[in-house]
C-alpha cells in the first residue's frame, strides 16, 4: 500500500470521526463541563484564599484533565465495536494501526485540545499570572495526546468487558501518573522562576515513545477482543 | 483460490467441530448449513483471520492467511451480522466512508450508483436512523458493489430483506461468481443463484 | 516448525507440568524454610542494633525483600505474559495469573512494612517518598491485572489482554519510577533509604539476602500450587485430568 | 546473646509496635494465601470430582 493512501485512509478516519461527534454534540460536551465543574468546585471545597489557590492550581487542572479525558476513553471504540466497524476496520486492506491513530487523533481533537484551550479561563478563577496560563497551555497541548494514547490501550483491553468503564480508570489512571508530574511540575517551575523546558522536553519525550508504542499496542489490544 | 485444512473451533469449552477441509475455486459459491450454535459465525470469522483456529489452517493462494495479513484483507470482503452502519450518517455518507476505510475510496456518483442499484433511490440522504432494518441491510451491502474484492464471506445477508431485495442481491453474487469471484455465506433462507455454482457444506 | 519446538512445547503443556509441580512444591516450602529460618536468626540475634534508629530498623529484613520480590515477579510475570502472546502457549498464561496475586501481595507488605517503619523514624505513617510512592503505583498495576483478569470471561481472552497490559505496564515502570524520584526531589520530600544507612553491617546485608531469598522461595511455592489449581479449573474437559490419582480417591 | 531477656527481646527497643506489626502481618499473610491457594485446588478437584460422576452416571444410562 502507498505512502498517500495510507495518509488518506488517515485522513478519512479523522474525517469521519469528527463528523460523527457534529452529529452527537453533546457527548463532546458533556467531557468539557465534566472538567469545567471539577475545576470549578476545587476552591469551594478548599477555601478561597488566592495564596493556596494559585498554588493548587496546575495540579487540580491537570487531575480534572486526567479525569475528563477518562471519562471520554469509553466512547473511543464501544460504539464501532457495537455495530461491527471495527470488525471492518480490522479487515481492511489499511492496516490496523494507521486506523487506529486516526481514531487516537481523532480522540484528542475532541478531548484533549479543548480541554487545553479551555484551561486559560479556569486558571483565571486561581489567579495565575498570563506566563503561567502560557506554559499551562503549552503542556496540556503534550501532554493530552500521551493520555489519549496510552487511554486507547485500555480502553481497547476493556472492550465489551463487563464493568469496562470503572475498569478503564483502574488500568490507566497509574500509567498516566508520569504525564500528571511532568505536566503539573511544568506550570509549578514556572510559578517558581525555575523555567519549564526540561519539563516540557520530558513531556514530549513521552509524547514520542507513546506516539510510537501506543497505536501498536492498542492494535494488539483490539484484535484479542475481537477474536 | 481460498483452501482450509483440518480446522478445529473450539468455543469455550466445547469442540464445535474438527478435522473439517474444504476448498474453493474461482467461480465457485460455499454455503455454509448448520443449527444455530453449529459453528457457522465462527467458521466465517475464521476464514476473515479475525479468529484463529485452534487447529489446522487456511491459504489462500497456496498461503497461509496469517502471512499474507493486509494482502489477504485486500482482497477479501466481510458481512457480518452487525452491518457497520452509523445511525448519525446518511445513506451515502455511509456508503462512502466504509470504501474508505476498507482501502478503496470512491467517487460520490459511484456511491449513488450503487446504492440505486440496490433499490434506495431517492434515500440516499436520509440518514441511516430514519431507515429501515432491511433498507440498512442494504445499506451495508452496497460495499459489495464498491469494493472489489474477490473473496466475499457474507454471513446471514439475507436477513429483514424482502423479497426483491433478495433476488437483487442473488443476482449481484451470480454476476460476482461469473465474473471469477468466490463466495462464502450463510442463509437461513433460499438465496436463488445460478445451478452448478453452488458447493454444500454442513457443520454437525 | 522443526520437531524440537514442538517437543518444547509438548513439555511446557499444562498436563507434563501439573504433576512436575506437585512434586517441586514440597522443596521449594522447605527451601522457604530454611533461608526463612537463618534469616531471621540473622536478622533478630546477630544483626546489631542501628545507632540511629534503634531496634525499629529490622523491619528492613522484610520491607526491602518484599520490594525487591513485588518488582521482581512483576518483571516474570511479563516475561510469562510475552511468551505466552508470543507463541500462543496455554501454560504462560496461567503461570502470569498465578503469580499476580503474589506480587501483589509482596507490594502490599512492602507498604505495610513501609507505614509501621515511618511511623518511629518520621511521626507519621506515611510519606510520599520515591520508594514507597513507586510501589504504590505498582500496586495498583497489580490490582488493574487482576481486575482485568477476573471481568473477562473467557480464559484465553483474559490471558492475551492480561499479557498485553502487563508488558505496557512493564514497560511504563522505569518511566513511572523516575518520574516520581524527579518529583520527590523537586519537592524535598522525605526520602527513606534504608539500605544507603552508613551502619549497614555486612551481617545485615547478609540478613536481606538470605530473607529476600526466602521470600522468593515461598513466591514459587505458592504460585505453584496456584497455577495448579488455574490448571484444574481450565483444563476441566481434558482427557489426561480424568486420569489423575487425586481424582480416583 | 545480644538480648538479656525474653521481655527485652519482645518490647524492641520500644519499638514493638511497628516491628511486631510488620513482621506479624507477613507472618499472617504468609499462612493465609497458601491456604487459600491450596483451597482453591481442593476446591477445583471436588468441582472436578462431581462432574466426573455426573458423566458416569450419563453413560451408565445410556447403555
Amino acid at each position: 500500500m502507498a505512502e498517500t493512501s495510507l495518509l488518506s485512509a488517515l485522513g478519512a478516519v479523522i474525517r469521519r470521526d469528527l463528523l460523527l461527534a457534529m452529529r452527537r454534540k453533546s457527548d463532546v460536551l458533556t467531557t468539557l463541563f465534566f472538567f469545567v465543574i471539577v475545576v470549578s468546585l476545587f476552591p469551594l471545597g478548599i477555601g478561597p484564599e488566592m495564596a493556596m489557590l494559585r498554588q493548587i492550581a496546575p495540579g487540580v487542572l491537570w487531575v480534572a484533565a486526567l479525569l475528563a479525558t477518562m471519562l471520554s476513553l469509553n466512547r473511543l471504540f464501544a460504539a464501532d465495536h457495537a455495530d461491527g466497524t471495527l470488525e471492518q476496520m480490522a479487515l481492511s486492506a489499511v492496516p490496523l494501526g494507521v486506523l487506529v491513530t486516526g481514531k487516537v487523533v481523532a480522540h484528542w481533537l475532541l478531548s484533549g485540545l479543548p480541554l487545553a484551550l479551555l484551561a486559560p479561563v479556569l486558571g483565571l478563577q486561581f489567579d495565575l499570572a498570563a506566563g503561567s496560563l502560557g506554559v499551562m497551555v503549552v503542556a496540556l497541548l503534550i501532554g493530552t495526546p500521551v493520555l489519549s494514547l496510552i487511554g486507547a490501550i485500555g480502553a481497547a483491553l476493556t472492550l465489551g468487558v463487563r464493568g469496562g468503564g470503572v475498569l478503564v480508570s483502574l488500568l490507566v489512571l497509574p500509567l498516566y501518573v508520569p504525564v500528571l508530574i511532568f505536566g503539573a511540575g511544568a506550570v509549578e517551575a514556572d510559578l517558581g522562576g525555575l523555567g519549564a523546558t526540561a519539563h516540557l522536553s520530558l513531556l514530549a519525550a513521552f509524547l514520542a515513545l507513546a506516539a510510537f508504542f501506543g497505536p501498536w499496542a492498542t492494535t494488539v489490544a483490539l484484535r484479542i477482543a475481537l477474536e | 483460490m481460498l483452501e482450509a485444512s483440518n480446522l478445529e473451533c473450539v468455543r469455550g469449552e466445547k469442540s464445535l467441530f474438527r478435522g473439517l477441509s474444504f476448498r474453493l475455486d474461482p467461480g465457485a459459491c460455499l454455503m455454509v448449513q448448520g443449527a444455530n450454535g453449529s459453528g457457522k459465525t465462527s467458521l466465517l470469522r475464521m476464514i476473515c483471520g479475525l479468529a484463529q483456529p485452534e487447529q489446522g489452517d487456511i491459504r489462500w493462494n497456496g498461503e497461509p492467511i496469517r502471512k499474507l495479513a493486509e494482502d489477504y484483507r485486500g482482497e477479501l470482503l466481510y458481512c457480518g451480522h452487525a452491518g457497520a452502519v452509523k445511525d448519525d450518517l446518511t445513506a451515502l455518507e455511509n456508503a462512502r466512508i466504509s470504501a474508505t476505510l476498507a482501502g478503496t475510496p470512491v467517487d460520490v456518483e459511484a456511491a449513488r450508483l450503487a446504492l440505486r442499484q440496490l433499490g434506495l433511490k431517492g434515500r440516499e440522504d436520509l440518514p441511516a436512523r430514519v431507515l429501515s432494518a432491511g433498507q440498512k441491510r442494504r445499506v451495508a451491502l452496497t460495499r459489495l458493489l464498491l469494493e472489489k474484492r474477490k473473496l466475499w464471506v457474507l454471513d446471514e445477508p439475507l436477513t429483514a430483506l424482502d423479497k426483491t431485495a433478495v433476488a437483487n442481491l442473488g443476482g449481484v453474487i451470480d454476476a460476482h461468481l461469473a465474473s471469477g469471484g468466490m463466495a462464502v455465506l450463510t442463509s437461513h433462507q433460499d438465496l436463488p443463484l445460478a445451478a452448478g455454482r453452488v458447493e454444500q457444506l454442513r457443520l454437525d | 516448525m522443526s520437531n524440537r519446538i514442538v517437543n518444547w512445547f509438548k513439555f511446557a503443556s499444562p498436563q507434563t507440568f501439573y504433576p512436575l509441580a506437585g512434586k517441586m512444591i514440597p522443596w521449594f516450602w522447605a527451601l522457604t524454610a530454611v533461608f526463612g529460618l537463618v534469616g531471621l536468626y540473622i536478622g533478630f540475634f546477630v544483626a546489631p542494633t542501628d545507632a540511629q534508629q534503634g531496634e525499629g530498623y529490622r523491619i528492613i529484613f522484610i520491607h526491602v525483600p518484599a520490594s525487591w520480590l513485588s518488582m521482581f515477579i512483576y518483571l516474570i510475570m511479563a516475561f510469562w505474559a510475552a511468551l505466552g502472546l508470543g507463541f500462543n502457549t496455554r501454560l504462560s498464561g496461567m503461570m502470569a495469573s498465578a503469580l499476580a496475586p503474589t506480587g501483589a501481595l509482596m507490594a502490599f507488605l512492602s507498604l505495610w512494612t513501609g507505614a509501621l517503619w515511618g511511623k518511629p523514624m518520621w511521626g507519621t505513617w506515611w510519606v510520599w517518598d520515591a520508594r514507597l510512592t513507586s510501589e504504590l503505583i505498582l500496586f495498583f498495576l497489580y490490582l488493574g491485572f487482576i481486575a482485568l483478569q477476573s471481568a473477562i470471561d473467557d480464559a484465553r481472552r483474559a490471558d492475551k489482554a492480561g499479557a498485553v497490559l502487563a508488558l505496557v505496564g512493564v514497560a511504563n515502570i522505569p518511566i513511572i519510577y523516575f518520574s516520581v524520584k524527579w518529583w520527590n526531589t523537586l519537592h524535598q520530600g522525605a526520602s527513606v533509604s534504608l539500605t544507603r544507612s552508613p551502619s549497614m553491617a555486612q551481617t545485615m546485608l547478609w540478613g536481606m539476602l538470605l530473607m529476600a531469598l526466602a521470600f522468593w522461595m515461598y513466591s514459587i511455592a505458592v504460585s505453584l500450587t496456584r497455577v495448579r489449581a488455574i490448571i484444574l479449573e481450565r483444563e476441566r474437559h481434558a482427557g489426561w485430568v480424568e486420569e489423575l490419582k487425586e481424582l480416583k480417591s | 546473646m545480644k538480648w538479656n531477656s525474653f521481655s527485652e527481646f519482645l518490647a524492641m527497643g520500644g519499638h514493638a509496635l511497628y516491628v511486631w506489626g510488620s513482621f506479624g502481618a507477613c507472618l499472617l499473610l504468609m499462612i493465609v494465601e497458601p491456604i487459600l491457594a491450596k483451597a482453591r485446588r481442593s476446591n477445583a478437584l471436588t468441582e472436578l470430582k462431581r462432574e466426573i460422576a455426573a458423566r458416569k452416571e450419563n453413560v451408565n444410562e445410556n447403555f
